[in-house]
């Protein structure tokens, strides 16, 4: 058992080193080539609903919407992992800010909330990213203080805050929720996109029963939000999360004003919790307290570090492995969960640097292969 | 340049320093020496605003640091490093190194995401022509042109002029080579010379070296002697808490002896050499018995 | 808001938030002792609670207590909940244990980072709780009464019944066997020490694996004794119903102080009180409200809870 | 592992997939929409297993003309459901669904499925909002919130003969819109309420208030996972007033949970007909196929079934054409004669809100509940 454990485990790391010459090649090519495969790949993930790619799509349900929750699922993890991965803040509430940014939209937009104003959406969701970063400070400012184990559990504790006050509060409707979730335009689509499968001309771009103009929406989203968080990575701010995250007091005693940047990176994931809520809400049009439980924040959390915490690609495939599996195997349906929570555990046995280790992480590969000998 | 006045630290019922007064003179290098538990590192503690002085005060070039951020009293001009070492493990060399440079930097949060704040460059600094045809020479060429009408952003100025200082410090501890290595992957050694870039990143007037020969051999402490003596030639201040003697009384100008919280002598290595309360309490034995 | 009733029953909120409150005590230990060696959250501890419930449920089964068996006599109940306690008490140990060689253990061994551990204990509670939804078919699963309150004595106006007067009372005597074994006893005292230095403890000679085992065989004991409780207590259980004891436990051993022993008593009982306080003033529905409010207070002005981190040392 | 696990199941839907293929209108599918897995999995299971009871008995008496039933599993959750509603939407073959079973997600599939002309009949939604929304192929197979809570209440005043109630509530869309509705019709009779929280398990305080209030009687809007546990520590600290509860608690695992000496008595209402009472020999045929007793919405999932089915027998196998058809449909099913009003909601005459009580640890029908 041991011997075919240690075997597979072996063969994992020859994959994950074959991975990294991927890596090191792909950073030998010239520029202009890169970018120009980068395109081609983004092109690719914009055509995908247009192409039935077999054994990929979904056969049970909506494959655009799944690549729609896929494209939300990136973009809770690259806020995620701004909070965990960089900065090294343990954020098991995460949910909460992703609650907040989506109730802001649902109450300032529709109709029938209990506030009556009826802002468009592109009014909405600014004042949402504003509101939830607002709330991501509010919740920092006192708990960052906190050593790391302890934010975890009082994050937990906002998470749930933030469900029991939707659920209760006179300004959400309770668990009637509210309906009419305004979509980001009413209009239709012009005859000269209908080039493309599945678009109809005179159908809505933003419709419940034609997901596609919000899975590009918030592809695009996801593509500028995850180039930000990229420039914020390779300046003082990422240098600064990083020292944070490996000795916080020695951060400080080098000249980085520790509080200062723990609370932005805070306050940034909340931003993009409270905008992929937003998304995700003005699509689905209904809202409730319902699928803000703590359980999918947990989730999140394993998203992010299954797939590499700290590597935005790592983060991103993990959170498309989240949402993307358990709609593509319902077959499975009283076991979805299951199947991933062993998943989890196995994973972390055969890769605990996550899916795609992120640069530093991959010496570590080579130290352990010069103990395998030794033991 | 520093004024510790009077300064005494109780932790509870311990008294870990005890109205310990000294000077440290511009640009001179200054011993701190004493037995272990002597309260070293608790008065290093105390001038970076890791300890709180539960009496007396700090000054640094007439300011006081009591009661300052950390951060701050490191921008004020004071750096430090770690007895056991405290590196960014994950991170490579130059990145650690860069984070102390950051100290400097004036690049906010939001500047570095948007990075509108444009600064005008000269000509050299603007980006090169390599390609020698076609696309790829458009693109180099429209990039010198965008550079030329609207500068360079403040963030990649400061991040150009950050590499090559952090590059030049490396060099100057001599671990250049080094660069793109992981902190943790590095020997003892290197890691105890990456420490001293790091805290010269900073820029401080003033360098708190904490044990830096520790676990060094003869060879090594020597150079790490010509490079304390290199640093001190750059203009920058040095505090020194060191146990082996030779180093100490090698490269210092002046020397304070502490015992039990307390100082016990003061002066230059010669005349500490002979105090008989150094002699008694410390030495014990012949100085370069240690 | 209704201050006037919580003034009104402060005794009887009392009696019942001490009767809830020793249940989270009892799992909280759990946390507390593996935190305390390994600074760890073991976040799969909830669903070790689970399985006590069902394994209590299955043993009366077994010994002819199942679904509208009549309530037996007094010896009869002592016998069932000694028998249960036993059974749940096992099989949480294992289930614990289990979760230590096959989440953890594998990690220890290649020095993980924190945040891996983390997301293994994730999965091994998702995995756990998901086997007995699937298994259980997701239905709820009721039991007999097994005691009928009597009301023994009255208190400041408040009525305590036998039940609770059980409950409390047993609750103090797990907690106070695992405290004298932990103080007392030669495996104890391994368990301290490395808690306190696990270099120091090796070159002692303590066998840290060894320890490791028994604090997840203790704190899973602990959770099964606290399962049979809650059985008790509530008489109905369902696979998801570790995740908010596990949180409320989890919450009362930071309150107290994790890695505390005592701190996980105190947390646990002043957690049970406090949101029962709390849930007479604002309503039923803000109850978890408070209890993290309270957290969140507590942890600003004592930041390593309320009796502070005593198994181990603080970390410098 | 898993890898295989995936494997094995792919080859299995491939079989399936197989034997659906033949004549081309005899490959009409319809859906069952609502929770599987996931907490409340319980009332979804027993609409599936009643709807596929339907299907079953339809393609043995139809062998060379079968119906596919399609399971969409939401996990009641509304996140999911969009995504499985523009599914449905998509596959054409789909005309109908039983379902979706829960208000919350119904307020977002239905929308999708109803633009698309999917025939929606519910067999357990009972918002009283979802005919509201304007989804023009809504159907529900039972009375909704706003017939049984009266229902309850009517019960309650005239036959029960109680004048203090304390009406309790989980916040929840189906808890709340009930218990509303008990409080507007016995408007002085309530002389407090109180809301509970999901999964809560230890009701001490709300115990000790209702004691205090001196209520006669208890109106719970709200699931069985709180209130068994809530009765339980209601009877224990000697609380006598009487228990009234709707159909989210009628399930017999509501008595196994609160123990049968606490439920005795208790008064359960359900705009559904008792499955013994139900018509023809679904209760026996249940039993057989599933191997467990009908149980809440299983009678009514048959029927929604049976409508859809009935249509497709007819030759109605567009959705056009099956919507036409349920909107015209009278016919007696197992549990009702079903007509179905412009809104969708079922004919208020065909409403039988029925109330049960526990008795003997079981739970048996009363009689139809007073409509004034």
């Amino acid at each position: 058992m041991n011997a075919l454990l240690e075997s597979a485990r072996r063969a994992d790391e020859r994959r994950a080193k074959a991975a990294i010459g991927i890596r090191d090649r792909w950073s030998s090519l010239p520029r202009p080539w890169r970018i120009a495969v980068l395109i081609a790949f983004i092109a690719l993930l914009y055509s995908l609903p247009g192409l039935d790619i077999p054994l990929i799509t979904t056969p049970d349900t909506d494959f655009t919407s799944v690549l729609f929750l896929c494209a939300v699922y990136v973009l809770v993890a690259v806020g995620l992992n701004v909070v965990i991965g960089l900065a090294g803040l343990l954020d098991l509430g995460y949910i909460g800010f992703y609650a907040v940014g989506a109730y802001t939209v649902a109450i300032l937009g529709s109709p029938n909330s209990p506030v009556v104003v009826k802002y468009p959406w592109i009014v909405c969701v600014p004042i949402a990213i504003a509101v939830a970063m607002l709330s991501g400070v509010i919740l920092g400012w006192p708990t960052l203080r906190l050593r790391g184990d302890y934010l975890a559990i009082v994050t937990l504790g906002f998470g749930e805050i933030i469900r029991v006050f939707a659920l209760n509060s006179d300004i959400t409707n309770g668990n009637r929720g509210i309906n009419a979730v305004p979509t980001p335009s009413e209009a239709d689509w012009p005859s000269w996109m209908t080039w493309f499968p599945t678009i109809h001309e005179g159908r809505p771009v933003f419709s419940v029963s034609s997901v596609i103009g919000f899975y590009w929406l918030a592809l695009t989203v996801v593509i500028i939000c995850m180039l930000g968080v990229r420039r914020l990575e390779r300046s003082r701010v990422g240098r600064s999360w990083l020292a944070i995250r490996e000795d916080e007091e020695a951060a400080e005693l080098m000249g980085v004003p520790t509080f200062k940047y723990k609370l932005w990176a805070f306050a940034i994931g909340a931003a993009l919790g409270g905008l992929s809520g937003a998304l995700f809400f003005s699509k689905q049009t209904f809202i409730n307290a319902q699928g803000f439980d703590l359980f999918t924040s947990i989730l999140w959390v394993a998203a992010v570090v299954i797939g590499g915490a700290g590597n935005q690609l790592g983060v991103a495939v993990g959170a498309i492995l989240l949402a993307y599996l358990p709609e593509r195997f319902r077959e499975f349906t009283d076991y979805r969960l299951l199947i991933f929570g062993v998943a989890l555990i196995v994973m972390t046995i055969f890769r605990p640097q996550g899916l795609l280790p992120s640069r530093r992480r991959t010496v570590e590969l080579e130290d352990r292969a010069k103990e395998a000998p030794v033991a | 340049m520093l004024e510790v006045d009077n300064v005494t630290i109780r932790f509870g019922g311990v008294v870990a320093l005890d109205g310990v007064d000294f000077v440290v003179r511009e640009g001179e290098i200054l011993g701190l020496i004493g037995p272990n538990g002597a309260g070293k590192t608790t008065c290093f503690n105390a001038i970076t605003g890791v300890a709180k002085p539960t009496k007396g005060a700090i000054r640094f070039n007439g300011e006081s640091v009591a009661g300052r951020k950390r951060y701050k009293i490191t921008r004020l001009g004071i750096a430090r490093t770690f007895q056991n070492i405290r590196l960014f493990p994950e991170m490579t060399a130059l990145e650690n190194v860069l984070v102390g440079a950051d100290a400097r930097h004036k690049t906010s949060v939001v500047g570095a995401l948007l990075r509108v704040y444009r600064v005008p460059v000269k000509r050299h600094e603007l980006a090169e022509v390599t390609a020698t045809g076609g696309l790829a020479r458009l693109a180099q060429q429209a990039r010198r042109t965008g550079q030329r009408f609207f500068g360079l952003s403040r963030h990649t100025l400061e991040e150009r002029a950050a590499r090559a200082k952090a590059t030049e410090l490396l060099r100057l501890v001599g671990i250049d080579v080094r660069a793109g290595e992981l902190a943790r992957n590095l020997s003892y050694g290197e890691q105890r010379r990456l420490e001293i870039a790091r805290a010269l990143a900073t820029e401080p007037g003033l360098l708190c070296l904490d044990e830096p020969a520790a676990g060094f051999n003869p060879a090594e402490k020597e150079e790490l002697l010509a490079l304390i003596r290199k640093i001190r030639d750059t203009g920058v201040t040095v505090l020194l808490i060191e146990h082996d003697m030779r180093l100490v009384m090698g490269v210092t100008d002046r020397i304070v002896v502490m015992e039990f919280g307390k100082k016990i002598a003061e002066g230059t290595p010669a005349e500490v050499r002979e105090n008989p309360k150094v002699i008694a309490a410390y030495l014990g034995v012949p100085a370069d018995a240690a | 808001m209704n201050f006037q009733f919580v003034l009104d029953n402060l005794a009887a909120l009392t009696v019942t938030g001490l009767t809830q409150g020793s249940i989270y005590a009892l799992v909280a230990l759990g946390y507390t002792l593996v935190y305390g060696v390994l600074r760890l959250i073991n976040f799969a501890h909830s669903e070790v609670f689970m399985i006590g419930t069902f394994t209590t449920t299955i043993i009366w089964a077994a010994l002819g207590f199942g679904v509208g068996a009549a309530a037996p006599s007094t010896l009869g109940v002592l016998g069932l909940i000694l028998a249960a306690v036993l059974a749940a008490g096992a099989a949480s140990g294992a289930t614990a244990l289990v979760v230590e060689r096959v989440a953890y253990r594998p990690l220890r061994k290649r020095n993980a980072p924190p945040l891996i551990f983390l997301i293994s204990a994730i999965g091994a509670s998702v995995a756990l709780m998901e086997a007995a939804g699937a298994i259980t078919n997701r239905q709820p699963r009721g039991m007999p009464s097994l005691v009928f309150p009597k009301v023994q004595f009255s208190i400041f106006g408040a009525d305590v019944t036998n039940l609770q007067l059980g409950i409390i009372f047993s609750a103090l005597l797990m907690w106070v066997g695992l405290d004298t074994f932990i103080n007392r006893s030669r495996l104890g005292r391994g368990v301290r020490a490395v808690a306190q230095n696990p270099e120091v403890a090796a070159l002692m000679g303590v066998n840290k694996d060894r320890v490791i085992m028994l604090i997840f065989i203790l704190g899973g004991a602990m959770a099964g004794a606290a399962s049979v409780l809650y059985d008790v207590k509530v008489g109905l259980t369902t696979y998801s119903v570790g995740f908010l004891i596990g949180i409320k436990a989890f919450t009362a051993a930071v309150l107290g102080g994790i890695g505390n022993l005592r701190g996980a008593l105190l947390g646990g009982l002043l957690l049970g009180v406090v949101e029962n306080y709390g849930a007479g003033v604002f309503g039923n529905q803000w109850m978890d409200v408070v209890a993290f409010l309270v957290l969140v207070v507590v942890l600003l002005f004592r930041p390593n809870g309320l009796l502070g981190e005593s198994l181990g040392r603080a970390r410098a | 592992m898993v890898g295989l696990l995936v494997g094995a199941a792919a080859c299995a839907k491939d079989d399936d997939g197989g034997d659906t293929t033949s004549a081309s209108s005899c490959d009409s599918k319809i859906a069952f929409f609502g929770a599987l897995t996931g907490g409340n999995a319980q009332l979804g299971i027993n609409i599936r297993d009643g709807a596929k009871l339907a299907v079953d008995e339809y393609n043995k008496a139809n062998a060379n003309c079968k119906v596919t039933l399609v399971e969409k599993d939401s996990a009641g959750d509304p996140a999911q459901a969009s995504g499985l509603a523009t599914s449905v939407v998509q596959d054409a073959k789909i005309l109908g669904t039983v379902g979706p079973a829960f208000s919350g997600e119904s307020k977002v599939a239905n929308p999708i499925l109803s633009k698309e002309g999917v025939v929606i009949i519910t067999p357990s939604a009972t918002n009283p909002a979802l005919s509201k929304q304007g989804d023009k192929t809504f159907h529900r197979a039972l009375g909704n919130d706003a017939s049984q809570g009266p229902g309850a209440a009517l019960y309650m005043k005239n036959v029960m003969k109680v004048q203090k109630t304390y009406v309790i509530d989980d916040a929840s869309e189906y808890g709340k819109g009930l218990a509303d509705q008990v409080k507007t019709t016995l408007a002085a009779g309530v002389i407090g309420s109180g809301v509970v929280k999901e999964q809560q398990t230890d009701f001490g305080t709300l115990v000790q208030e209702i004691n205090k209030s001196g209520a006669d009687s208890i109106f719970w809007g709200g699931y069985l996972r709180e209130a068994a546990p809530f009765l339980k520590q209601f009877r224990e600290a000697g609380g006598k007033a009487k228990f009234v509860a709707g159909d989210g608690v009628k399930d017999p695992k509501f008595v196994e949970g609160a123990g049968a000496t606490a439920a005795e008595g208790a008064i359960l209402t359900c705009p559904c007909v008792p499955p013994e009472k139900a018509g023809g020999t679904f209760a026996a045929d249940y039993k057989t196929a599933t191997g467990h007793e009908a149980s809440t919405y299983s009678a009514e999932a048959f029927d929604a079934a049976n409508i859809l089915l009935q249509g497709i027998k007819a030759g109605n196998t567009t959705r056009e054409k099956l919507e036409t058809f349920v909107d015209g449909y009278t016919g007696e099913g197992v549990t009702t004669k079903f007509k179905f009003q412009a809104d969708g909601d079922i004919d208020p005459s065909a409403v039988a809100v029925w109330a049960y009580t526990v008795k003997g640890g079981q739970i048996v029908a009363l009689e139809r509940t007073p409509t004034s």
